[in-house]
């Protein structure tokens, strides 16, 4: 049952709604897959694909912080070999777009993962070079203009498929990063990763992470977040998609008041496993309210003071 | 497909010093939970606290549909837990997790428990059908132990440490376990409580030649297997998966492959 | 009543405690002076001073998100002149560190304001090259490893009193630009100021504040705070202050295992007047529960995992 | 010294739908008060909302120590505080803020209040000393008018109006208003409600010529006059500081230096 009210597209891609998992949150959707329905949502960004299978950090991996979480996975996944074989065959049979989110110690590895996913049936890729977690590469390639610019290209070349480059939040100005993406032929930009954070044990004096630091997502992030959406979305052209501590459908809508086209929801399906489902539903009770009839009467259309 | 369940709480109760027994409500869970198993409760509303917190299921009354968790106030999810009242409502997931291995091969088994470990046993002494049951279970000192009355009334054996020795045997509970391993013939051996009791008894039984579980804990994100938040090291035993690997172990999570695992899984008994 | 176990000494100033009011949230300290003694406040930074009045930026400036707030005051204040004539005296009353904040829109706005409070009875410098919320200068100083090193530079000669450098959260490397603060003169390092954030009313469809952008304060931010403490204290040898969402004793232990000599405390004591009282009392308790002699028993004995 | 008070909560009650009132007791607030000042609330503990709520003082009891306040649900604070119990403790700073000018020179007064709004001139009226009160109080409908009886026990004149016609005048409180302003000669007027009717209400009376009062909201940081978060223009009047400044307004706490302004200091009757 799709609803014109809240279609949008992205990239080329068609989706139902605009409330997509968000990557890492949501493994390869067989857990949710006993909570919700996996056709309502709009997409699902899966776990981090690597070319090799990792094991990521050690534990513990993950610490709460003010409404927010710190988390240091460090990019554990089967290898991308495995989620062709193992994943993605149970994920197509749900009616909902599949987003490929891959990260590599190289641009090599990158491309090479793009090429291998590019014959797949994914619906697009999500370049993961903002995760704080790894030690190699990864972050290192989306914190600079010239960082973001080569990779883009590249990988670029590799896609048979949409490319949504995802931004880290820990830069000085996110606009030139997602500029450069732009220029190098990113399709659209999701944005944010987390960001770099870290909480201590005060009674053991020692990092409560074993990896030390970690990536803050959850509420607290928002405000940041949907500055930097704002921010994105008046200079490029290409859609972006929001995220970064989105609990509701109002949390969705400052996202699309900002100039996004679609919003992730991560760390709030852990609290909520309904959470996207719950989103959903409250986007389209807005745009109801308010007499809207397709969610591309609000996205973009905030009014500054 | 599972449910976000929202029950009824009936009791809460502190039975001693920052020991609390919480029953609520629950048909689904009630109805579904087997020993080992966890609950994961989202402990005040809004963002005070954010992540749920796992507690054991400490006991079912499937007549009545009543779940009964016993938990410790730690911080502050459990400090808000603590203050719930009759009549209020409980933001719950279960029962989540591998439960214990039970079977009717186990005619003699013992359980070794410690602390706030001791909860899940009390469920599986209570579920178990055999009637060999022997109960190790030790705690801080006198001012800490609770539900000696439950565990006397499942198990055939019971035996009590106190750290300070102001009740049972002064010193550790795996003194008396590894005692009692020595005389006895156990089927199986089930162990939960802090890592370096766990090590032990998993040591000793292994030595004895003696089957045993054990129930881990880490922090958590999701508790439903997604995140891979809450992984430990297992060992990797079945011979494909060795050739597949060129490691001895992987992680494993401990919210949906665990939190039981195989004594002889856990890799190098304890974390390293 | 000094208590030998709280102090500490920052760049040459004594300390009876490591607790010190966040400028910006303490006006002049008068209107706190009605809720608590001051003189057993370890300092007070003063609300940012600027050689002219400023009417600061339109109203509202405020406004809540999860676990914080964002602020847009944009420097009110009555000017430098009218600081040393009619508020430094009332503050003089008291037995605690007063420090001036300083703010300009050329670095010569800076050295002027430097070289008129060099001679007054101020105890340090707060240099503010990192509020977000003035459209010229300030921030632009703050954000790149060029700004901060002239502007540190300048100033430092006109500053007969030690100059405390204030870090803005929202660069890419804080560790290059506190370094590049230290190489320059700096005394001190304070951080973090707020971090750049928005907030959106859904229904008017327009920024919360009239600003349109604000800065992020509060607990929300306290894992970054920590973690840039943490960065920056490890790189630089001259002291830390570190703040960020401070709101307990717990919360300051937290800043001096990373790394800090002195914590300030902000947006708290809008929430708790008595605030940095109580956090002083808990440092206390903390140090006594585990028999430590001395605050920098703490201070920097973080031990990574 | 100022203090943070904790005090109990008597009574919590929905008057009409989103409109509560709650009374508390506190020997303090109730001995210092006076109309036109507010408390300021933190409508829950932790972190699920942060800022204090500034609600107006609508009536203390001096015999009893009782405070009253009226407020309406809106958002995640006043929530919070719809559903504190009888029992529990409000975490609270007051009183705050510059009262209304209430002075025996005035004999005539009147207020004009809109939704909210009407509160504090309630202990306004019933604090006064004066003969000749008239009260102009609107609603939006039947539903939302709250307080009628005490309206009537404290004013010698009371209008109403609402914006349906459900009860009352229908239309504006103002057109009641400046209908009574021709008739009578008010020696003072306090207004407090929306900017839209307060600033009518500030021209008619400019026009009259008579003194009038307005009571501004705005979104707050401290509350007590450190953070300037709370800003409103205020036209310079007085000719020393015109010399020294070459602006015409500047800004002032509502929370210190207000909430009370006298309408005439109000920057081109509401802020642009
Ligand atoms: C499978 C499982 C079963 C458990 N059963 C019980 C039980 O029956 N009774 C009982 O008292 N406790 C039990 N625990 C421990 C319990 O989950 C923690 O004590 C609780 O989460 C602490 O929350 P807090 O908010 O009070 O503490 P905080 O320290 O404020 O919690 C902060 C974060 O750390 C996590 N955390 C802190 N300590 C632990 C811990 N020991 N294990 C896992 N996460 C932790 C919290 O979940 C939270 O995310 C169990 C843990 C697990 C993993
Ligand atoms: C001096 C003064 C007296 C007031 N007296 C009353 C009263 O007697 N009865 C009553 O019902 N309301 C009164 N208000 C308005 C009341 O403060 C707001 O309705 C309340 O703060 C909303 O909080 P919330 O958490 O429900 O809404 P949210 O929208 O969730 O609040 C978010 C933030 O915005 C602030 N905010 C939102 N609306 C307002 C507002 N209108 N004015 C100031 N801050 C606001 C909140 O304080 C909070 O910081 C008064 C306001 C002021 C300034
Ligand atoms: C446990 C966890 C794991 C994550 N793993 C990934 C990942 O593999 N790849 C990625 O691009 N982002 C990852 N993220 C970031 C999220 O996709 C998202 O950008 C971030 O959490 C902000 O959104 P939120 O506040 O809604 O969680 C992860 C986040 C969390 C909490
Ligand atoms: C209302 C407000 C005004 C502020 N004004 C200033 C200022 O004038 N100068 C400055 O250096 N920092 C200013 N700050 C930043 C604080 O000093 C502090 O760096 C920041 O709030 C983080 O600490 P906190 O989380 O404890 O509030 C201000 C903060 C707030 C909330
Ligand atoms: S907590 Fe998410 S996988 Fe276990
Ligand atoms: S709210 Fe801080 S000055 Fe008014």
């Amino acid at each position: 049952m799709t609803d014109s009210l809240l279609k949008v597209e992205i990239a080329g891609i068609k989706l139902k709604n605009p409330v997509i998992a968000a990557s890492g949150t949501f493994g390869f959707g067989r857990e949710y897959s006993e909570f919700i329905d996996l056709n309502k949502l709009g997409g699902i960004s899966v776990k981090g694909l690597t070319l090799k299978p990792r094991e990521g950090n050690k534990p513990p991996r993950i610490a709460e912080t003010p409404a927010g979480i710190l988390n240091s996975i460090g990019l554990q996944n089967p290898g991308v070999d495995a989620f062709i074989k193992d994943e993605l065959p149970f994920l197509k049979q749900f009616d909902t777009a599949i987003i490929a989110n891959i990260a590599g110690n190289t641009i090599e590895e990158y491309c090479e993962l793009a090429e291998k996913l590019s014959d797949t049936d994914i619906d697009a890729f999500e370049l993961n070079v903002s995760c704080p977690n790894v030690k190699e590469g990864c972050v290192a390639f989306g914190n600079t203009v010239e960082g973001i610019s080569k990779i883009t290209k590249q990988v670029k070349k590799y896609c048979k498929k949409p490319l949504i480059v995802k931004l880290t939040p820990n830069v000085t100005d996110i606009k030139e990063i997602a500029m450069a993406a732009e220029a190098n032929g990113a399709d659209a930009i999701s944005l944010i990763n987390t960001i770099l954070g870290m909480a201590i044990d005060i009674h053991k004096r020692r990092p409560i992470l074993a990896n030390n630091f970690g990536g803050l997502s959850g509420p607290a992030v928002k405000p940041i977040a949907v500055r930097m959406t704002y921010e994105v979305a008046s200079v490029v052209k290409i859609p972006v998609i929001g995220m970064g501590g989105i609990t509701s459908g109002d949390d969705a809508i400052e996202f699309f008041l900002a100039g996004a086209s679609a919003v992730m929801v991560g760390t709030w399906n852990f609290v909520n496993p309904y959470a996207c489902i719950e989103i959903i539903n409250q986007i389209k009770s807005y745009l109801t309210m308010y007499k809207y009839k397709s969610i591309y009467d609000i996205i973009g259309k905030i009014q500054l003071n | 497909m599972q449910p976000v369940l929202f029950e009824k709480i009936v009791h809460n109760e502190e039975l001693v010093p920052s020991i609390f027994k919480l029953v609520f409500k629950s048909e689904y869970i009630a109805q579904n939970a087997k020993p080992g198993q966890f609950v994961n409760i989202k402990c005040c509303e809004g963002i005070n606290t954010i992540l749920r917190r796992p507690i054991s299921i400490c006991d079912v009354d499937r007549d009545n549909n009543y779940v009964t968790i016993v938990y410790q106030k730690r911080g502050k999810g459990t400090e808000y837990l603590s203050r719930a009242r009759e009549g209020d409502t409980l933001n719950v997931i279960g029962p989540l997790g591998r439960s214990f291995e039970m079977s009717d091969r186990y005619k003699n088994i013992a359980v070794v428990g410690g602390g706030i470990g001791i909860f899940p046993l009390l469920f599986l002494l209570k579920e178990s059908k055999t009637m060999k049951k022997t109960a190790f279970i030790g705690f801080r000192n006198k001012e800490n132990y609770v539900l000696i009355d439950e565990f006397e009334r499942y198990a055939n054996d019971l035996f009590i440490s106190t750290d300070d020795g102001s009740f049972g045997y002064k010193g550790f509970i795996t003194d008396l376990f590894e005692n009692g391993i020595a005389n006895e013939k156990f089927d199986i051996i089930y162990t939960c409580g802090p890592e370096a009791m766990m090590e032990k008894v998993v040591k000793a039984s292994y030595q004895a030649g003696i089957p045993c579980q054990v129930s881990l804990e880490q922090r958590m994100g999701c508790g439903i297997g997604a995140c891979l938040a809450c992984v430990c090291r297992i060992k990797i035993i079945s011979e494909s998966e060795k050739e597949n690997s060129n490691k001895s172990w992987h992680y494993k999570r401990v919210c949906k492959d665990g939190p039981v695992f195989w004594g002889h899984e856990w890799y190098e008994w304890g974390q390293a």
